[in-house]
């Protein structure tokens, strides 16, 4: 069962918050759940000594889930920022991804988001911290999918001419699902830390913190990090 | 194609099983609600006619999707109880085909010849009696072809419910779609399958009108 | 002579329309009465106030003696002394026509089914109809729907009918047969208000004919007298219309 | 409360003048489509009875939300043309509103007195006279009510738009509640905002008909 | 005397039921003829097959010489000859008494309003409706729709007109109106063919009566004949249970 007053007890399943269309965090792949994050909470778990039922749903939905205290735990590659902050608990730092813009192969006029005016569509995925960056530093016109997937969708038809998104997820959708049809352009824009998601002082958190530094200190953090990732930088 | 359907339909199957499960538990609190509150809006008690009405004018004059929000995300932040999704989804299922439903009996009362409450009064019978064996099982055959069409838009509602990851059909169809970029075959399949289910019940549903109108 | 109805100063109003304006008379046991009038006179009304299938305004009726604006007296129980025939027949369409006739004595008197059953059996062969037992109403004819509906009211056995144009929906041709059966009960001894337009009718078997006109009874005597030497003006104009 | 309000009024009130424009320009083209359609389901001839009844239980027995994401993103994969987001909303109001109105045409026309076609014939109308002087004024009165409710349901069948970012209410109501996580407060105001268009509707309705009774 | 009405071995069937079983017979100029007949007899039939309100099946029908089952015949047309008035009115219930009556010649006929509105008033004053002229049909008694509905249909100037029981659906005092008016327009030597339970008027107006039974003209003779000496069997059963 899933306590909701956010105590911790050994042994206890946890429900866990996750997305299932953000490669290569979390995603669908012959009908399971997989993804970096998954093994990492799986890991976690395993340390920690608890069990996890991942339930999965619109990122929109995983935020108002901590905010509103419905789950024990979200994982889906979740910036941490500090408006978030105010509402959810954050667990350390596990993944240093960042902002970018991707166009269609072959569009020549937008090369960075300085060329993003009040013409231009841009998608991107509600709730991210990409919407808001649209939001406080563009004129364009912003969509905003439920899904990151239905964004690039856009993309691709020409709903829109740019997403801007995580960089990881764009580079792995781009060379996989899109096969090469979406293109990074332009640098990466700001830095965005990973962390693992809480309700307002969730006992968990300093368990799965705890749990996390012992991983990343015998090195099995860093096993996981180079299957998904390759080399650690 | 083809292969599309190797793909999606395990998902689709899965998901057309929630969504059937749904409707059919959603729907069957909607018959009681809807009979309760239909039976208040014949009722000559203005206090229970209100409640009904406020019922159903609350339910009916709001988007599923925004009632779907408000119970999901809106509820809990204000009372701190989580339902479950399911519990969520019947919910809404049941609470929104029960307002129609309500309408659907009241409508199916009133349709029943007033000279039939008479004739029953005039023999002696009280005005529950009557209700109960002379309005009520003609107004329940009125009520066959708009509960059959209750029932398709029910079932269609459920897809809704994909806003808040419910596993039904619909959630599932967007899923495949957006997984495996295969948006036009996963959605025209999503499509047909609830045309499989919905086309013979409204061809059922007219014989059993023209049967009706006929006799 | 016992008085079967009695009727006080009847007065009914629908919101701020007065239907019936004051209507004072009374109807013996065995007595047939007939009531004439022009459309919107308030014969119907008369004889639903009879039945309180209307509330009544002012005024007091008692059927034997039993006053039903007294708010103690059981309506339900007294309906089932008083039936009723409806101009559009009213029979239950979702109940055989045997079914039609047990109903009432076994859901409200607990008669048991098999007793209700016989009994209804007799009625249906009194009206005529032993062989349309088993058929719904809607494959009767109007005709053989208004005897089935004689004989529904018949099944509580009522000390009173009332009847409201019991003919006036049917085909000419099929008017006679009800006609007959109605008749027959008044020659049983059956006390009976028939509201129609069949003055040949109100001749043969009424003891006594009311013509009301906007909401009083105007005249009332017996046939012969009241068609044949109507006294009220009305009473003629109306009269030399329909005769 | 009062803060909240203070925050998302101004996208609300953007998001509301979206929902309005889609849903009358959506039901407008709604009401030529189900006027056509309409007229076909009531003619003799098989053919076009059956191409009026196909589309019509084609859009009734499918999901809108499904037929959403077919056109949005389903039909552009296929064919390579896409359509302009608006284009789209109003496309899909104007398409089941129009199935709607379709049968509210042909059961307003049918619930006119089959009498009037028989005394406009003898008195010599052909038949096209006949409909348009005699039986379409009559019918149209008879659609009032139900047009008005259509109205209602495709107001609300806007928010479903919200899932392809179309900027109307819900959208806007989505965005907001989450960016300042204000839920309860801004699903409350949005449901509000429904009701305040669809409840003087249904209220107004609610008069028409009782007059249209009367008559 | 010219036929103004001629049919020929007229067949009437609505899918399998052959509701009219082969009719031959006329109806001369001036002439007034009264239909009667048992309920599904198919006198209805027999009169919207005169207007083709009905498809004829077999057989032919002649109006003015004209073959109604001939696929040139502009039956638009012919129907402004043949007016035809219903058991139920039929008025258009969107439209004022005026409105009613000069519809058809204003629309059809491309008559000038002004001539048209004049028409119809005269027509009104001849139904004694006069002072309604601007109200909806919703507001008039059944007897005062009938006779708007008798002036709408002349407003055609038909030569023939054809009456479906036009006063069964009425209250009895309201029913001599419309037959004062339908007297009227006999005398003035309107060929007319009336299906009807009056027997009354059949017998003062009628110049023939034809008893239909079973989709036939079973018999058919001058009033006092037919009802007096009825020849045949089914004419004689109906006739006693109808006076
Ligand atoms: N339920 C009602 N509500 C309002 N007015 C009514 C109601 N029932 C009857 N009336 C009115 O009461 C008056 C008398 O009606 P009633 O039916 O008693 O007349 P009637 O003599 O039976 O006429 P008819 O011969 O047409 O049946 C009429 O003016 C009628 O409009
Ligand atoms: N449109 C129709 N479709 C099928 N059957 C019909 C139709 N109209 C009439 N009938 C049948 O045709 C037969 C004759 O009907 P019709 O109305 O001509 O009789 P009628 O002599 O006018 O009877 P009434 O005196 O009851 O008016 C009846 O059995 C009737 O059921
Ligand atoms: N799952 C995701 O789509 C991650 C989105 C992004 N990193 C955010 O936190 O806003
Ligand atoms: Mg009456
Ligand atoms: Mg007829």
């Amino acid at each position: 069962g899933c306590s909701s007053t956010g105590s911790f007890n050994e042994g206890d399943t946890y429900t866990v918050a996750t997305d299932n269309s953000y490669v290569p965090f979390e995603f669908i792949e012959d009908g399971e759940l997989v993804g970096f994050d998954i093994e990492l909470v799986e890991l976690i778990a395993e340390e920690a000594n608890f069990e996890v039922e991942f339930e999965q749903m619109e990122f929109s939905g995983i935020l108002a889930g901590m905010e509103t205290s419905r789950y024990d735990l979200g994982i889906a590659g979740i910036t941490i920022t500090e408006d978030r902050a105010e509402n959810i608990d954050f667990s350390q730092p596990y993944y240093e991804a960042g902002l970018t813009l991707a166009v269609l192969e072959g569009n020549e006029d937008i090369e960075s988001i300085d060329d993003l005016t009040e013409s231009t569509s841009v998608s991107t995925r509600s709730s991210s911290t990409s919407q808001s960056y649209l939001e406080d530093n563009t004129d364009a016109d912003i969509e905003a999918y439920p899904e990151i997937t239905e964004a690039y969708q856009a993309l691709l038809q020409g709903h829109v001419e740019a997403v801007l998104y995580d960089v990881p997820n764009v580079e792995f959708y781009s060379q996989s699902d899109a096969n090469g049809e979406i293109v990074r352009v332009g640098e990466r824009l700001t830095g965005e830390d990973y962390g693992i998601a809480f309700p307002k002082d969730s006992e968990l958190r300093d368990v799965v913190d705890e749990a996390l530094t012992t991983l990343k200190e015998n090195g099995r953090f860093d096993e996981l990090y180079e299957k998904w990732f390759g080399e650690s930088e | 194609m083809l292969e599309s359907i190797q793909i999606a339909m395990p998902y689709l199957l899965e998901g057309l099983k929630y969504t059937l499960i749904i409707t059919v538990v959603g729907i069957s609190l909607g018959c009681v609600i809807g009979t309760i509150f239909g039976l208040m809006r014949t009722s000559k008690s203005k206090i229970l006619y209100g409640i009904a009405s406020i019922y159903i004018e609350l339910v009916r004059g709001t988007p599923m999707l925004a009632q779907i929000f408000f119970l999901h995300f809106g509820l809990p932040q204000l009372l701190g109880i989580n339902l479950d999704k399911m519990l969520t989804a019947n919910i809404i299922i049941a609470l929104n085909s029960g307002a129609y439903i309500a309408e659907i009996v009241r409508g199916g009362i009133e349709s029943v010849d007033k000279g039939q409450m008479e004739a029953g009064r005039s023999l002696g019978f009280n005005s529950s009696q009557t209700m109960r064996y002379i309005i009520w099982p003609q107004a329940l055959k009125l009520m066959i072809p708009p509960f059959g069409n209750q029932f398709v838009i029910s079932l269609k509602d459920t897809s809704l419910l994909s806003a808040i990851a419910v596993g039904e059909l619909m959630y599932q169809g967007r899923q495949v779609a957006s997984s495996n970029v295969i948006y036009f075959d996963v959605y025209l399949i999503v499509c047909v399958m609830y045309l499989m289910i919905t086309i013979p019940i409204s061809l059922l549903l007219r014989r059993v009108e023209r049967r009706l109108e006929r006799s | 002579m016992t008085k079967m109805i009695d009727v006080q100063n009847l007065h009914k109003s629908f919101g701020p329309n007065e239907v019936l304006k004051g209507i004072t008379t009374s109807v013996s046991e065995k007595e047939v009465v007939c009531v004439i009038g022009p459309s919107g006179s308030g014969k119907s009304t008369f004889l639903r106030c009879l039945n309180v299938l209307e509330d009544i305004t002012e005024g007091d009726v008692y059927i034997e003696g039993i006053n039903l604006t007294d708010s103690t007296t059981n309506i339900n129980e007294l309906r089932t002394n008083v039936g009723m025939v409806f101009q559009h027949f009213n029979l239950f369409p979702h109940k055989t026509v045997l079914e039609n006739i047990m109903m009432a004595p076994h859901i409200i008197r607990k008669t048991e089914k098999k007793e209700a059953q016989e009994k209804a059996r007799q009625l249906l062969s009194k009206v005529g109809l032993s062989d349309k037992e088993s058929v719904y109403p809607s494959s009767l004819s109007g005709g053989q729907k208004q005897r089935v509906a004689i004989a529904r009211a018949l099944a509580m056995n009522p000390k009173i009918m009332l009847f409201d144009e019991p003919t006036s929906a049917l085909d000419p041709e099929l008017v006679g047969d009800v006609l007959e059966v109605m008749k027959d009960l008044a020659k049983e001894g059956m006390t009976m208000v028939v509201v129609t337009h069949e003055m040949g009718f109100a001749k043969e078997v009424g003891d006594r004919v009311f013509f009301m006109d906007d909401g009083r009874i105007v005249e009332e005597g017996s046939p012969t007298d009241l068609f044949d030497h109507p006294k009220h003006e009305r009473t003629q104009a109306f009269l030399s219309k329909v005769l």
